[in-house]
């Protein structure tokens, strides 16, 4: 499904990722891991067009993205949860919810219930502008509103931070039952490392821009991870 | 130099272009004439165009950068008086030549300037005569409507004072001031019908300035005000401006000037066929001052020529008592305070934009720099000729006050 | 006058229709030619008064059309020939030109037009002020037999100015057949101010109690200059009582006027504005090239007008699309040039789009000349409607109102319940954000900033109906709109509605009592201090959505 | 870093400003230049420097301490006034009030007591708030004081409200179209439309006179280098910092204990005060003041000047003020038919490509060197803008 | 005093305080004390309401009605911002908030304790014992070396250390901590809780977290806030056990 091979990205003069690779296949969770400021963001923004990589490719159904704009790769499929939510904070819930129409053709665009299922809350606040729901709150919405697209990979940016925990374990089945219906790719970045661990299929590492440690989810190794992730 | 220097000192961009931009072609196309017919003492003139931005301070910059940098032997410029007011100083200080080409308030006479608008006495007055008079309709009630600013506040001022001498009450008086680039007249225009639905004859005496005028002419025509009910008589409204209106609804409605696109005299249709083919646009109309602009350029000509030189103070002193053809028909002098002698003319609107001429002065009017019809003015002459030699001398007493040389 | 037939005249093709009717179906004119003589040559004031006299003692329609054609200025004397002739411009600036008069046996029909000459060949017969209002009142007593009963109205009133014998012998028949109520309601007023002005006291009276209904400015006048003159306290007291009610009910009509006034300003307070409350309010530039972009749409208009002479009465119709699309094209291609490149810094927007605003005003005086530009009022939006003696409302303001109105709720529509307002709002939330999900955010900037502009342009058209057409439109409208906008609250399209109508009618309250300048002024002061109290504006959006 | 007054502590804050240093230097070395040029050149002589260029450069220096004074409060403390002009104009009215008063009975009408404006107008008494403007101390007081209480009260109001961002800017410009209308008024005794003119001397010596001129010019250099070492000393005190951090984050500073309305109250202040000094200064090299000054456009070009110089540096508003006014004055003279064009496209394009003002383009050059000779320095600065929500 | 059942060591009170946003309530009648030099923590489902009191406290947000009482008699409902922060009430926000174009050294000099008045902070000059401070407190939330860095420059979880250093420069007697943890490995988030216990030696200090892992490691009662009212309170194994408390919150 989606293949990053080799790329590299700049802010300015200083690079940020250094030649990385990974991938992440249907029905499948790609955990990335690492401390602050490793670049996990950065990585995430690149699949989802907001960076560009100065070299190296992103193949996408076969078809390298690297340079294709953000809003045409969410129409082929690609939804984003970044970090910090990102929430459009006049439009109300339901309408946070109806800008993922645009990628959408004509005939589905309606709000599929059994989102208001995972998440009852954002029935609840549905006429609330999403800008006064509380962080929590707004985390939920963001996930809702990247399912609204329909996608084949959903990227999902630190969903637990500032998140009570029944909705973390609500989270965590959340994207467990989305792979495990196998229709879609997941790619997650994630600090809390249990919560990491339980959903990955495979993980990666990084450090200091590179991939410093990948495999599959139950070969774990739990020491090496956490030496990684601590300074 | 082998040539001779002309400034050409209008706005060619802000608020004043609207007005100015036809002057400078004006200066432009005598320039290009004059050269046609030999320059001036056998030398060719060259016009120097700089543009003061409708911007009063950088009037003065330019008035100084044309008299010191170009060397300019005389300028042609100004359109408000506020351009004028600064300009003042540094032709004064630098004793260059100007020629102020637009009607204004009056109550200025320097050494270096000429005026060739035309004072109040030239347009106000007599509009006032005309509409008391019997043929102007006898109007008894007078609105004097302006923008607020020096130009009407003066004009309004000189004209209250002469309508109570003729015995108009104060209560057939209505004074109102608006904004500059005032647009919406509503309010106005619906107490002007309002004061003149009392039974007497009145009049609107309008100095509103530019931009206002084709709302409130709008404004006048959509509320049906029209001209043998209420008459409005304006003073800043010419041919150029009456080119942004729907006339129709106006007709009858009149104007004062010195020069009308309408007089009918052989110079005047050699003047608009010169014009309309130097500036490519046969529909394009002509207007009073550019025949100031006209008569003062052919003056300061003929001053030159007279004087053998350019020297300012020798073509100063040539200037008194040149006379030139006006395009009216008529011959336009300078007198010694600085003012012209000009016939004084009231139109009335036509739909086509033109003004028919229902009314003359017979023979020129003196223009006054100093009013007779304000106390502490009428005390004051401008005469510089020998022996007062002063722009601004007191009869009381005797003194010659506020010169700056 | 004859409002309608005046109108009329004014189109082209129309009069012309007209006129040839007329023309056609006039009897043998019995002025002697002595009596005209005074129309061929340069003849003083009262020499042609005289005339005016003449032929309206003589009566027939042809005396009246002589005169209507006199009064409108289409009445020539041929130079050569030294003969009087009725002449009607043609579009390629001739004059087409035709016999008034027509002797007995001469057979009707195509004789009557004499061909077609150039200017120069004519002069027109000269008119001022004096005769125009000698023939307007000489036309009122044919105006009275006229069958539409709005005309006969008008006449009547015109004719309240001199009520002679002979005039009050027709009103006096006129009452007796006449059916229409309106115009009995005239004659009634007529009469009774006659009895007013002629009767005994208690005639006088008695008259006063039909007048106290009227509002026609002359009965007042004369009610008023009665009261000076009176010595008979029954009658000064009568007069008074009728005053009061007259002038209470004039205070209703000054308020109701007042309020019209208002909401006429708010219109086009709300048409300049509205606008930038998409440019500004919503995308967040500051646009300092809006005004231009109405400047356009003005211009736009003036083009339409000057391609379709013919048209001038749907050419507002055409403008209206047009400029919607050129300011609009303006508007994308300014995006995709220059805002593109600025999101994330607004303050930038505010340099470049003055840059830009400059540069427009400059092309706009290089292709089109500074002057201003004519721009025609279409007949349908001419003049008033005339609700009573004492107040009318202007057609223009009255669909201006309208207009505004319309503008602000489709563009309401469009924001807040299509899918393409939708996108707009979402990208200019957050512009990452909407483009990942799939919203093509190049796209929908500039087209909402080809809405904005383009709305501007439509705006463009409707001041064209008011003020000038000329590079400066621009410059006269933006700080007004800016103001509206903020004082609305930014981003908040009802306030935008509430604060041009509010500060519209708040200045028309304050502009009687203070004048318009200090009116402005105050208006003014009382945005800067309304600001202290509601320092987001009249509509803010609160809430941590906006903090945050 | 600052440890407030302290001897010496003028060298030091040259010593850390090394552009702040080059600039005051240029402006010294121009002005002296200019200076010796005008005064010890003979007329005539292919050096010499016409009085014509020692007006501009003085006005072009008012211009630049006028700049200097709005770069304070708006790149330091993120207000953006487009009023500034306002104040400008009323330290011009002020100082225009002192030279009207000056003239005594040598106006026109030779009337000792009232200015020639009045005369004719038919006042009969000097208004109350003309009284006292004989005196060059009072006028000079008043030049401070008038701009300077005016933007106390409104920002008093203003700050207290909390009305922040555009609303805040167009309350300024509300501020200045009011004032504007205001002196319009011929009632309003300042002389309407036409403004205060016909100005014959200063402290006795005549306006018109060269060496007059020249210690104007001296005095707007001198006021110039004043005014920015003020501005600079504050912006480096804590003060400053508090003013930048006012600017980036209002409500933080307020949750640490600062009086956040007070911080912009005191720069504001000083700034109309700056604003009010330069306009008196101008008004003597110009010959005129009038209600146009107060036009809402100018004070919007100011802003200008501020961009295209390069905002939050103060030397960088000096430097767009000189830099635009000179443009202007060039193109108005070199193509007047197109100069619009001209200074149209120099904005745009100082937006698109010199997105910090021509200083930005200075600091990109030292800061390309310094960062070669410093590979530790982290000062990066953001590029792209996060995102808001 | 306001009630007789307040105990004398009581710093901080709310009592009744009710606020709503367009009829929404987000605190409903919320009544709680903190002790003097007490550290505790505040647990709660999203939009329990949490942050909105602390909004509350710090003046940012005026209650619909009740009051909050500080040292027992000042109400602080009636102050602003500045006003509460002056009195000794330090907050650090949920999004990490620090001067972004100011350095981490300037950061933290304008935090530091001291006169607030324009006029102290252009005339004032910082004392070698101030210095001394930031430069103490810069070793302890190891930014030592990034003392000339932007605060735009630092990553996320610099940003929070920055933040609770500034707090500490403001000596606070009452410290209001918003999900300090928040995008911390897990072992900065250890060391976070360390610190706020050392802190809480000599102040009050309340946190709001979602992290059990960290509340527990704080070692303090716990209140849980649900729908704008306190549910539960005690230590943190008893309200884990609370049945409710895990329906709303902690989840099974
Ligand atoms: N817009 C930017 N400009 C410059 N540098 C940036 C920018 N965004 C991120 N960086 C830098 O790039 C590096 C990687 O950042 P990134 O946001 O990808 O980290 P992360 O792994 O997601 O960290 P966190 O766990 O804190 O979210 C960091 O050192 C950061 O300082
Ligand atoms: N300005 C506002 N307008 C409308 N609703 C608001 C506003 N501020 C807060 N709310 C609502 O009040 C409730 C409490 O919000 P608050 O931020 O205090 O929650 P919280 O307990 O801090 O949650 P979290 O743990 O997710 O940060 C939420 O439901 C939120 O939607
Ligand atoms: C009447 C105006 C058009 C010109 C006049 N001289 C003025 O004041 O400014
Ligand atoms: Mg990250
Ligand atoms: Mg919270």
């Amino acid at each position: 499904m989606l293949e990053v091979q080799g790329i590299d990205v700049f802010y300015g003069a200083s690079q940020a990722l250094k030649s990385v690779t990974i991938e992440a296949r249907k029905g499948k969770v790609t955990s990335v891991m690492g401390r602050n400021g490793v670049g996990k963001t950065t990585l995430m923004n690149a699949v989802a067009g907001r960076v560009t990589p100065a070299s190296g490719k992103i193949l996408w159904q076969g078809i390298d993205i690297a340079s294709s704009p953000s809003h045409s790769r969410a129409r082929n499929g690609i939804a984003y949860v970044p970090q910090g939510r990102q929430i459009f904070p006049l439009l109300t819930v339901q309408e946070n919810l109806e800008t993922g129409f645009a990628c959408l053709p004509r005939s589905k665009r309606r709000i599929d219930p059994e989102i208001f299922d995972l998440f009852p809350v954002l029935q609840q606040m549905r006429h609330r502008r999403g800008g006064d729901l509380s962080g929590g709150q707004q985390q939920q919405l963001a996930i809702a509103r990247a399912l609204v697209t329909q996608p084949e990979l959903l990227i999902l940016d630190e969903p637990t931070e500032g998140i009570q925990p029944s909705i973390i374990k609500d989270i965590q089945s959340v994207i467990g039952l989305l792979r495990d219906r196998g229709e879609m790719a997941i790619l997650l970045v994630e600090q809390f490392f249990e919560f990491a661990r339980d959903l990955a299929d495979t993980f990666v590492v990084l450090d200091r821009g590179e991939v410093a440690l990948e495999g599959t989810g139950n070969a774990m190794d739990e020491a090496a991870v956490r030496r990684l992730m601590t300074v | 130099a082998d040539t001779i220097k002309v400034g050409v000192l209008h706005s060619l961009s802000g608020t004043m272009a609207i007005s100015e931009t036809t002057l400078k072609d004006t200066v432009l196309m005598m320039v290009e004439e004059q050269n046609k017919n030999g320059g001036v003492l056998g030398k060719e003139l060259e016009a120097v165009v700089v543009d003061p931005a409708s911007d009063w301070p950088l009037f003065a910059e330019k008035a100084r950068e044309l008299l010191v940098k170009e060397d300019v032997d005389v300028i042609f410029g100004g359109w408000t008086s506020v351009s004028r007011k600064s300009v003042l100083p540094v032709v004064e200080e630098l004793n260059g030549l100007m020629f102020y080409p637009v009607q204004y308030e009056g109550e200025e006479s320097s050494k270096n300037v000429f005026y060739t608008g035309a004072a109040p006495n030239q347009q106000a007055i007599p509009a006032v005569d005309y509409l008391m008079s019997e043929e102007g309709g006898a109007v008894k009630r007078f609105v004097l409507a302006g923008t607020d600013y020096v130009y009407p506040r003066t004009t309004n001022k000189i004209l209250e004072s002469y309508l109570k001498s003729k015995g108009v009450k104060e209560a057939d008086i209505l004074i109102n001031y608006t904004p500059f680039g005032h647009s919406d007249w509503q309010t106005i225009v619906s107490d002007i019908k309002k004061f003149g639905n009392a039974g007497k004859k009145t009049a609107v005496i309008s100095t509103i300035n530019g931009d206002a005028n084709v709302p409130f002419y709008k404004e006048l025509g959509n509320q049906g005000v029209s001209a043998e009910d209420i008459p409005v008589i304006a003073f800043s409204v010419g041919e150029e401006e009456l080119s942004g209106i729907d006339t129709a609804p106006l007709v009858g409605h009149l104007a004062a000037w010195n020069y009308f696109m309408s007089a009918e005299s052989e110079t005047n249709d050699e003047f608009i066929e010169t014009w309309q083919s130097f500036i490519k646009d046969e529909e394009r109309v002509s207007n009073d001052p550019m025949e100031a602009t006209y008569i003062g350029f052919n003056m300061w000509v003929e001053a030159v020529e007279k004087a053998g030189t350019t020297d300012i103070d020798a073509v100063r002193s040539a200037m008194y008592g040149i006379t030139v053809p006006n395009l009216t028909g008529g011959t336009a002098v300078m007198n010694t305070n600085h003012h012209l002698t000009k016939p004084v003319l009231i139109g009335e609107i036509q739909d086509d934009g033109q003004f028919e001429i229902v009314w003359e002065t017979k023979g020129g009017v003196i223009g006054d720099a100093w009013t007779d019809f304000l106390p502490e003015s009428s005390k004051i002459v401008a005469d510089w000729s020998a022996p007062v030699q002063c722009g601004n001398y007191n009869l009381a007493t005797g003194v010659c006050s506020g010169q700056n040389y | 006058m004859n409002q309608n037939v005046r109108q009329a005249l004014h189109g082209l093709s129309a009069s012309f229709f007209l006129f040839l009717l007329l023309v056609l179906s006039r009897p043998v004119l019995a002025v002697s030619s002595e009596d005209l003589k005074p129309l061929l040559t340069k003849s003083s004031w009262t020499q042609l008064e005289r005339v005016v006299t003449a032929l309206t003692e003589e009566g027939s329609e042809s005396s009246q059309q002589i005169l209507e054609h006199w009064l409108n200025g289409k009445l020539f004397v041929e130079k050569k020939q030294k003969r009087l002739v009725f002449a009607e411009k043609t579009p390629d600036k001739q004059y087409r030109i035709f016999n008034p008069f027509f002797t007995e046996g001469e057979s009707k029909g195509e004789s009557l037009e004499l061909g077609t000459v150039k200017k120069r060949a004519l002069k027109k017969v000269r008119i001022n002020n004096q005769l125009r209002s000698a023939i307007k009142t000489a036309l009122a007593s044919w105006d009275l037999k006229a069958s539409d009963p709005e005309t006969r109205i008008s006449a009547i009133y015109a004719s309240l100015k001199t009520l002679d014998s002979k005039t009050l012998g027709t009103l006096r028949n006129m009452r007796a057949s006449e059916e229409d109520q309106a115009v009995i309601y005239a004659l009634d007023m007529a009469l009774a101010l006659d009895l007013f002005q002629q009767g005994s006291i208690s005639e006088q009276i008695e008259a006063l109690e039909v007048l106290t209904s009227s509002d026609n400015p002359f009965i007042r006048s004369v009610l008023a200059n009665t009261l000076a003159g009176t010595e008979n306290p029954a009658l000064a007291q009568a007069i008074t009582t009728a005053l009061a009610e007259i002038d209470q009910r004039q205070q209703y009509y000054t308020v109701a006027e007042n309020v019209f006034f208002g909401l006429s300003l708010g219109s086009v307070l709300l048409l300049s504005s509205i606008g930038l409350a998409i440019t500004f309010g919503v995308m967040g530039v500051i646009n300092m090239a809006h005004g231009e972009m109405m400047m356009l749409g003005a211009y736009t208009t003036f083009v339409i007008q000057s391609v379709f002479p013919e048209l001038i009465d749907q050419s507002l119709f055409i403008a209206i699309p047009l400029a919607f699309l050129v300011a609009g094209a303006a508007g994308v291609l300014i995006e995709r040039l220059v805002i593109r490149h600025l999101y994330g810094r607004p303050l930038e927007t505010l340099l470049a789009t003055f840059g830009i605003s400059l540069i427009l005003q400059q092309a706009v005086r290089t292709i089109f000349s500074p002057l201003n530009q004519e721009v025609a009022t279409p007949a349908w939006m001419s003049g008033s409607w005339v609700i009573n003696e004492a107040l009318s409302l202007t057609w223009n303001r009255l669909y201006i109102v309208g207009f505004s109105l319309l503008v602000f709720m489709v563009l309401l529509f469009v924001m807040r319940y299509t899918r393409f307002g939708l996108n707009i709002r979402a990208v200019t939330q957050n512009r990452a954000m909407a483009s990942s999900m799939g919203i093509p955010t190049g796209r929908v900037d500039a087209l909402t900033f080809g809405l904005g502009s383009g709305i501007a342009g439509v705006a463009g058209v409707a001041l064209s109906q008011l003020t000038n057409v000329g590079p400066n439109l621009g410059q006269n409208y933006i700080i007004d709109s800016f103001m509206v906008v903020v004082f609305g609250g930014v981003g908040n399209l009802w306030g935008t509605l509430v604060a041009a109508m509010g500060l519209g009618v708040v200045n028309k309250f304050l502009e009687p009592w203070a004048g318009a300048v200090v009116a402005k002024i105050l208006v003014l002061v009382f945005i800067i201090l309304f600001i202290q109290k509601r320092p987001r504006g009249l509509f803010a959006l609160k809430g941590r959505a906006v903090e945050g | 870093m600052t440890k407030g007054f302290q001897p010496g502590f003028l060298t030091r804050l040259l010593l850390e400003d090394r552009a702040g240093k080059l600039l005051l230097s240029s402006v010294m070395a121009i002005t002296a230049v200019v200076v010796l040029l005008n005064t010890l050149m003979p007329e005539g002589s292919p050096l010499h420097v016409s009085n014509y260029t020692v007006t501009l450069l003085g006005k072009y220096l008012c211009y630049g301490l006028l700049a200097l004074a709005l770069d304070l409060v708006w790149g330091y403390c993120g207000i953006l006034s487009l009023g500034h002009g306002a104040f400008f104009a009323l330290g011009g009215y002020a100082m225009g009030m002192y030279l009207m008063r000056q003239i005594g009975d040598r106006g026109v009408y030779g009337n000792p007591e009232l200015p020639d404006f009045m005369v004719f107008l038919n006042w009969q008494e000097l208004p109350w708030y003309w009284y006292g403007f004989d005196s060059f101390a009072f006028a000079m007081v008043m030049v401070a004081l008038v701009p300077g209480l005016l933007a106390f009260l409104f920002g008093w109001l203003a700050f207290r409200s909390r009305v922040t961002g555009v609303y805040l800017s167009i309350i300024t410009q509300a501020l200045t179209y009011a004032l504007m209308l205001l002196f319009f008024q011929n009632d309003f005794g300042f002389g309407g439309n036409n403004g205060l003119t016909d100005f014959k001397d200063l402290l006795g010596f005549s306006l018109q006179s060269d060496s007059t001129r020249v210690v104007l010019l001296i005095s707007s250099a001198l006021a110039l280098t004043l005014g920015y070492l003020v501005c600079r000393w504050l912006v480096s005190s804590r003060y400053g910092r508090v003013l930048v951090a006012v600017r980036d984050a209002e409500s933080r500073v307020r949750f640490m204990g600062y009086r956040v309305e007070h911080y912009k109250l005191v720069a504001f202040t000083l700034s109309a005060v700056l604003a009010g000094i330069a306009g008196a200064l101008y008004v003597p090299q110009v010959g005129i003041i009038n209600p146009g000054e107060f036009s809402p456009i100018n004070s919007i070009e100011l802003v200008i000047w501020v961009a295209v110089g390069g905002r939050g540096t103060l030397y960088g508003a000096v430097i767009g003020a000189v830099v635009v006014n000179y443009a202007k004055t060039w193109f108005t003279g070199v193509m007047p038919d197109a100069w619009l064009f001209a200074l149209g496209a120099l904005f745009v394009i100082t937006t698109l490509w010199l997105p910090k003002g021509l200083v930005g383009l200075y600091q990109q050059i030292v800061g390309f060197i310094t960062e070669r000779r410093n590979q530790q320095n982290n000062r990066i600065e953001k590029t792209e803008l996060v995102d808001h929500g | 005093m306001v009630d007789k059942h307040i105990p004398n060591d009581t710093l901080l009170y709310l009592n009744n305080v009710t606020v709503s946003f367009d009829g929404f309530r987000a605190l409903n009648e919320l009544s709680f004390m903190v002790r003097e030099k007490e550290l505790s923590a505040i647990i709660g489902p999203n939009g329990a309401g949490k942050s909105t009191m602390m909004d509350v406290v710090t003046g940012k947000t005026r209650p619909d009605s009740g009051e909050v009482f500080f040292h027992g008699e000042v109400d602080l409902t009636r102050y602003d911002e500045t006003e509460v922060a002056n009195m000794g009430i330090g907050r650090k926000f949920q999004k990490p908030s620090v001067i972004e174009s100011l350095t981490v050294w300037e950061n933290l000099e304008l935090a530091l304790a001291g006169r607030r008045t324009p006029f102290a902070s252009m005339f004032g000059a910082l004392s070698s014992k101030g210095a001394r401070r930031i430069d103490e407190v810069m070793e302890l939330i190891r930014l030592s070396d990034r003392k000339a860095w932007l605060g735009a420059s630092l990553s996320h979880g610099q940003k929070q250390w920055l933040e609770i250093g500034m707090l500490l420069l403001q000596e606070p007697e009452l410290l209001l901590v918003d999900e300090p943890a928040a995008g911390m490995t897990d072992e900065e988030t250890f060391r976070t809780a360390d610190l706020l216990r050392d802190l809480a030696r000599e102040r009050s200090v309340v946190v709001v977290e979602h992290d059990m892992a960290f509340i527990r490691a704080l070692e303090c009662p716990v209140m849980v806030l649900h729908e704008g009212s306190v549910l539960a309170s005690g230590s943190l194994d008893h309200v884990q056990q609370n049945q409710k408390v895990i329906d709303v919150y902690l989840g099974r």
